[in-house]
């Protein structure tokens, strides 16, 4: 099936088992990994992407994930840059797909919002504004991911 | 022009007045004021306690303005106020002092300390002693328009990805709206989604609101570093946009000093009272509650707290309608002791975190906020200033806690019913 | 110059040069210090009943929630300094009537047996305050010359009080004579050191209780 | 005990034992031990007989003659006026007989005769203005009079608070510039017997000391007997407890005075004034002023018609306070003085005001 706007993305997000929505956010984080330099957020998602990752493992990659976001927060009043902030967006959507997942919340959508907005501090960043095509290469991977 | 020590006297011989003189008359050296400051009963170290941060600033009211310290001064006897006194004090009036109020609070011959804090940085920062990085954010906020340097594309990019995530559209220089929406680069960069839980509840409850172009920003640099013409030239632009675009209530978002600098000090900076109302989100939505328009579902099962920042609970005088919110929308939630009015600074504010020298001083000054937490142990804290999230979560993640911190605004928003249910 | 001389000096020339110094002094440094004045506060008022610089003055008598326990010598030896002065100095007979031979008004007194030991129970606080002032670190860092002054200044009236009474140390007369000078002293420095608080403790809560209560934050 | 004063004392119908009696409370008095008592009776008893007897010169100053009717205030034949059998009394103006140039005779004879070894008792201060000229005997000034017979004596008794200290002659404005006696002698030992007037045995103990032992009693730093003036009224008196309850009279009439409280509040002067009169009492031991529902004056203590009010409590201030309006009207002015300079200052600091800009925030 093919996906074109945002509301039928999310609920065919929804509509998967935890464990398949931790797949598809991984790969979504995977895309925008080169912006983030952190070294806990790409081992976080490395244990997140294997199928066989026990509950221990999945909290101790939360742990460095959650470490990685609260040290790239930009600091009140610093002179932030957006690429760095790009690589705070990274740490958060790697969290989402570590988070142990809570019925009703759907960690692949917010996993993809955080990408998203990794893409776009990017994209501000080198001054092209909003202008990226991350939300369609995202309908993509879904749709790829569901074939399968 | 550069900034000197005789321009720095200057000023402070403009703004002290009745209040600072009958404060420096009235201190015993009681100590108590210390007590009641987390730089100092976090470090041990008296060079902390409040009134000792004001002492040049008390030398120069005595030889300005009280015969004896005029005639002491003519015959020789006083020790003139120097620069690099004001230098070496830079370190206790800005990096040790978030301007939270809590010594003033204390004082039992009623000295606000925090206020006259407020006034000697306008000296300090007249004479260039202010530290760098709140010199930097406030040069960013006049020239760019922001403290971080954000500017009105990238607000533009958040909003459409807030809109694409939320699915609600977030209205921009709309006329004759009744909210204008402000918001502080921290939430621009760091939480978005607060810009769409305000879409969220606006929608929620039928009102019309706006952002304003002009006037984006709502933090004011120029009141964190103590200076009356940068803070004037930064609210100006958000009185203009609010009066250009006819709103009837401007709202300051999740950010203390914003709320401080706007709603008390505004008027006094432009020298007139506004046309307009000036209300903290968390003001607004305890109104939203009070006429029911908030219909919420479900509730928050975990056990949580509620940090009140001290320029929306003690300085501003908000502290009630956070709790009814909480009450809403959580079933375990628990005060930490001290809550309140009372309650421990998160050791960033006014600026403070903008100071990299102060990191370390702040990590030690957290330990009471720590100790709150380990008396409550919440599973969650929930906090209404984008600042003191970032502070609270840098110093938890220092001290090896692990405890989410979240908005009021986002955890309300969370449990609004959808729109039409 | 003898005791019966040093008595009647101070009883008489000597209070009224005392009395005229206090009072030349207060009125100057009151005018002094509230004619800088205050700009009005333009923001808009948020009401809050309570909330004023008249409440605080009262409720500024009161340690905050929790810091009791954080300074409770400075706040219990305090409180019990400044009511027992109080009480010496405003519910004992011979007092009553040096105010009724000044100003005509009086009133009914306290028994002396009862006044005495008040008196006692005052110099155990000032004691025990000077003694924190000496070991409390931030006390002793913002201590100068006269904080250890005002203290004495405090202290020796009081003192010299109590002996005269008990006719203890001195003859009656060196004693009593001693008391009225220390208090002299005591009327002659207050205006022009930090006892002044006595008088601009007032101002200062008012204030604190106004600026704060404009902002709906009953201090 | 034998001697020629016990037959005169029989003749007057008071046995040997009443006159050992009364040594024996005059040496008590004079806190000396009762040995001294029966060393006292004898040696008064065999003075007259062994030596001629002592003279004595009273030279009278400026005074009321008060402390010469309370010598002699013993009207009743009592053992005070026999004193006067011991001594010879060569000069007393009041007493003598002669008047005068045969007087001044007297006198000169006396000092001549028992040159270096008479007792010279002073009543009244001494006037120093226009060189003495306000009190002269014969023409001559008391302070020649003074000087002059002072050179001789063995030693003065300054009989009464004008010639202990100074008394009314010298109190504000002191128009003829009184003095003590001991304000002029400085080379002879006087013993200052102040009291306004003094109490008569006083008097007559620190005489009878003189004559027993040839020497003054202890003296205390006014020079005063220790033996009368060691205490202070308050503290012997008997309303004292009273004082210890708080118990006052307010007026001469009220309950509290009719119930003999303490006169404290009615400007007793007795917590600071050393005398006898509580123990020794006057009149023969008939009254005393407090017992009389009368507040002490402290007449025994330096300038006590000065010491404000004798109606003024202690712990009250002397007089009125005069001071208060001129100083708060300076006070006002200072401070109205300095609130102008200040408000001017502020104003020109706010007119000097540079705005700050961004470049304004770097030194």
């Amino acid at each position: 099936m093919t996906i074109t706007d945002d509301k039928e993305f999310k609920l065919a997000l929804a509509s998967l088992p935890v464990e398949r929505q931790r797949q598809i956010a991984v790969a979504f984080c995977r895309r925008v990994l080169d912006l983030s330099h952190d070294a806990r957020v790409k081992s976080a998602l490395e244990s997140a992407g294997r199928a066989d990752i026990t509950e221990a493992e999945l909290q101790l990659a939360a742990h460095a994930a959650h470490a990685a976001r609260v040290d790239s927060f930009a600091q009140c009043g610093s002179d932030a840059s957006w690429t760095a902030q790009s690589g705070h967006f990274v740490a958060k959507a790697a969290q989402a797909c570590v988070r142990i997942a809570v019925p009703g919340e759907s960690i692949a959508w917010d996993a993809a919002m955080q990408a998203r907005l990794a893409r776009t501090c990017q994209t501000v960043a080198e001054g092209l504004g909003t202008e990226n095509t991350e939300a369609r290469e995202q309908y993509r991977i879904l749709e790829t991911f569901l074939q399968r | 022009m550069t900034a000197s020590l005789e321009k720095g006297v200057r000023v402070l011989k403009e703004v002290i007045d009745a209040p600072i003189a009958s404060y420096f008359n009235s201190c015993v050296h009681c100590g108590l004021c210390a007590e009641a400051c987390l730089f100092y009963t976090e470090t041990g170290n008296p060079k902390y306690t409040p009134i000792h941060k004001l002492e040049p600033m008390r030398r120069l009211y005595e030889q300005e303005y009280t015969l004896l310290g005029r005639l002491k001064k003519t015959v020789g006897l006083s020790k003139p106020v120097t620069d690099a006194e004001l230098g070496e004090w830079q370190e206790l009036v800005y990096n040790s002092c978030t301007l939270c109020g809590r010594c003033s609070a204390v004082c039992p011959v009623g000295n606000d300390v925090v206020y006259m804090v407020r006034k000697f940085r306008e000296g300090m920062s007249a004479s260039g002693n202010a530290p760098e990085g709140i010199k930097g954010a406030a040069n960013r906020t006049i020239t760019i328009g922001s403290p971080m340097g954000v500017k009105l594309p990238a607000v533009k990019a958040q909003m459409k990805h807030v809109e694409k995530d939320f699915g609600i559209p977030i209205p921009m220089d709309v006329e004759g709206a009744e909210y204008m929406v402000m918001l502080s680069s921290m939430e621009i960069m760091n939480f978005p989604e607060y810009l769409g839980a305000i879409a969220k509840i606006m929608q929620h409850v039928g009102k019309t609101w706006t952002l304003c172009s002009t006037a984006f920003e709502a933090t004011n640099a120029g009141m964190q570093i103590g200076n009356s013409d940068l803070a004037r030239v930064i609210v100006s632009r958000i009185v203009e946009g609010a009066e250009k675009l006819k709103v009837k209530t401007v709202i300051s978002p999740e950010c203390g000093h914003a709320y401080t600098a706007l709603r008390w000090e505004g008027a006094n900076l432009v020298g007139r009272p506004f046309t307009f109302k000036v209300q903290h989100i968390v003001e607004v939505l305890g109104e939203f509650q009070e006429l029911g328009l908030l219909k919420t579902e479900g509730f928050e099962k975990v056990r949580l707290t509620f940090h009140d920042p001290c320029q929306l609970a003690r300085r501003g005088g908000v502290i009630q309608p956070q709790r009814n919110l909480l009450n809403m929308v959580a079933k375990n939630f628990v005060e930490m002791p001290d809550a309140g009015y009372m309650n421990w600074c998160c050791g960033g504010g006014g600026g403070a975190s903008a100071i990299e020298e102060g990191e370390a001083l702040r990590l030690e000054a957290f330990k009471v906020k720590k100790s709150q937490f380990e008396t409550v142990k919440p599973d969650r804290v929930v906090t209404a200033c984008a600042n003191c999230r970032i502070v609270l979560e840098e110093g938890l993640e220092h001290y090896q806690m692990d405890l989410p911190v979240v908005g009021l605004t986002e955890m309300v928003a969370d449990h609004l019913v959808a729109k039409g249910a | 110059m003898n005791e019966m001389q040093l008595l009647t000096w101070v009883r008489g020339p000597g209070l009224n040069l005392a009395v005229g110094i206090f009072v030349l002094g207060v009125l100057w440094r009151l005018f002094e210090i509230y004619s800088l004045g205050r700009k009005k506060d333009l923001s808009a008022p948020r009401a809050l009943p309570g909330a004023s610089g008249w409440r605080t003055i009262f409720r500024r008598t009161l340690p905050a929630e929790g810091m009791l326990k954080k300074a409770p010598v400075t706040y219990i030896a305090g409180a019990i300094f400044h009511i027992g002065l109080a009480i010496v100095v405003f519910l004992f007979a011979p007092h009553i009537k040096l105010i009724q031979s000044l100003f005509g008004i009086s009133w009914p007194a306290l028994p002396s047996q009862f006044v005495d030991l008040i008196t006692i129970v005052t110099l155990v606080a000032l004691l025990v305050l000077l003694a924190d002032r000496i070991m409390n670190p931030v006390k002793r860092f913002l201590s100068t010359f006269e904080d250890w002054f005002t203290w004495t200044l405090t202290f020796l009236p009081v003192l010299t009080g109590w002996l005269a009474v008990r006719h203890l140390l001195l003859p009656y007369t060196t004693m009593l004579a001693l008391h009225i000078l220390c208090v002299e002293l005591l009327l002659v420095f207050l205006p022009f050191t930090k006892l002044f608080h006595a008088f601009t403790v007032f101002g200062s809560r008012w204030f604190i209780g106004a600026i704060n209560g404009h902002k709906g934050v009953a201090v | 005990m034998q001697g020629p004063l016990i037959e005169s004392l029989a003749r007057q119908g008071v046995s040997r034992r009443t006159f050992s009696k009364y040594c024996a409370t005059l040496a008590s008095m004079m806190a000396l031990s009762p040995v001294a008592g029966q060393a006292m009776a004898s040696a008064l008893a065999a003075a007259p007989a062994a030596t001629r007897r002592p003279s004595v010169i009273w030279l009278p100053f400026q005074e009321c003659t008060g402390c010469t009717e309370s010598i002699t205030r013993s009207h009743s034949p009592t053992i005070e006026g026999m004193i006067f059998d011991m001594v010879s009394l060569d000069y007393q103006e009041t007493l003598m007989a002669a008047a005068g140039f045969q007087a001044e005779e007297a006198l000169h004879t006396a000092m001549k005769e028992n040159q270096g070894k008479y007792l010279l008792i002073v009543d009244g201060s001494v006037p120093l203005a226009l060189e003495g000229a306000y009190s002269c005997i014969a023409g001559r000034t008391n302070l020649e009079l003074l000087k002059e017979a002072s050179r001789g004596a063995a030693a003065i008794v300054a009989m009464g608070s004008c010639a202990a200290f100074g008394g009314l002659p010298h109190a504000n404005p002191n128009p003829t510039g009184a003095v003590a006696v001991s304000d002029i002698i400085k080379d002879r030992p006087i013993v200052n017997v102040p009291g306004c007037p003094p109490i008569p045995v006083v008097m007559t103990g620190v005489l009878a000391h003189f004559i027993t032992f040839g020497s003054l009693p202890e003296l205390d730093a006014l020079g005063r007997p220790k033996a009368f003036y060691g205490e202070t009224i308050h503290d012997r008196c008997y309303r004292r407890p009273f004082y210890d309850q708080g118990k006052f009279a307010k007026t001469f009439d009220d309950e509290g005075a009719r119930n003999g409280w303490c006169l404290f509040e009615l400007g007793c002067k007795g917590p600071v004034t050393y005398n006898s009169c509580a123990t020794t009492k006057w009149n023969a031991g008939t009254s005393w002023p407090v017992e009389s529902g009368h507040g002490c004056l402290g007449c025994s203590e330096p300038d006590f018609w000065d010491a404000g009010g004798f109606y003024r409590a202690l712990s009250v201030p002397a007089g009125p306070l005069q001071m208060v309006g001129a100083a708060a009207a300076v006070g006002v002015a200072t401070g109205a003085a300095v609130s102008f300079l200040n408000r001017a200052k502020k104003r020109a600091a706010k007119a000097g005001h540079e705005t700050t800009t961004l470049a304004d925030l770097e030194k």
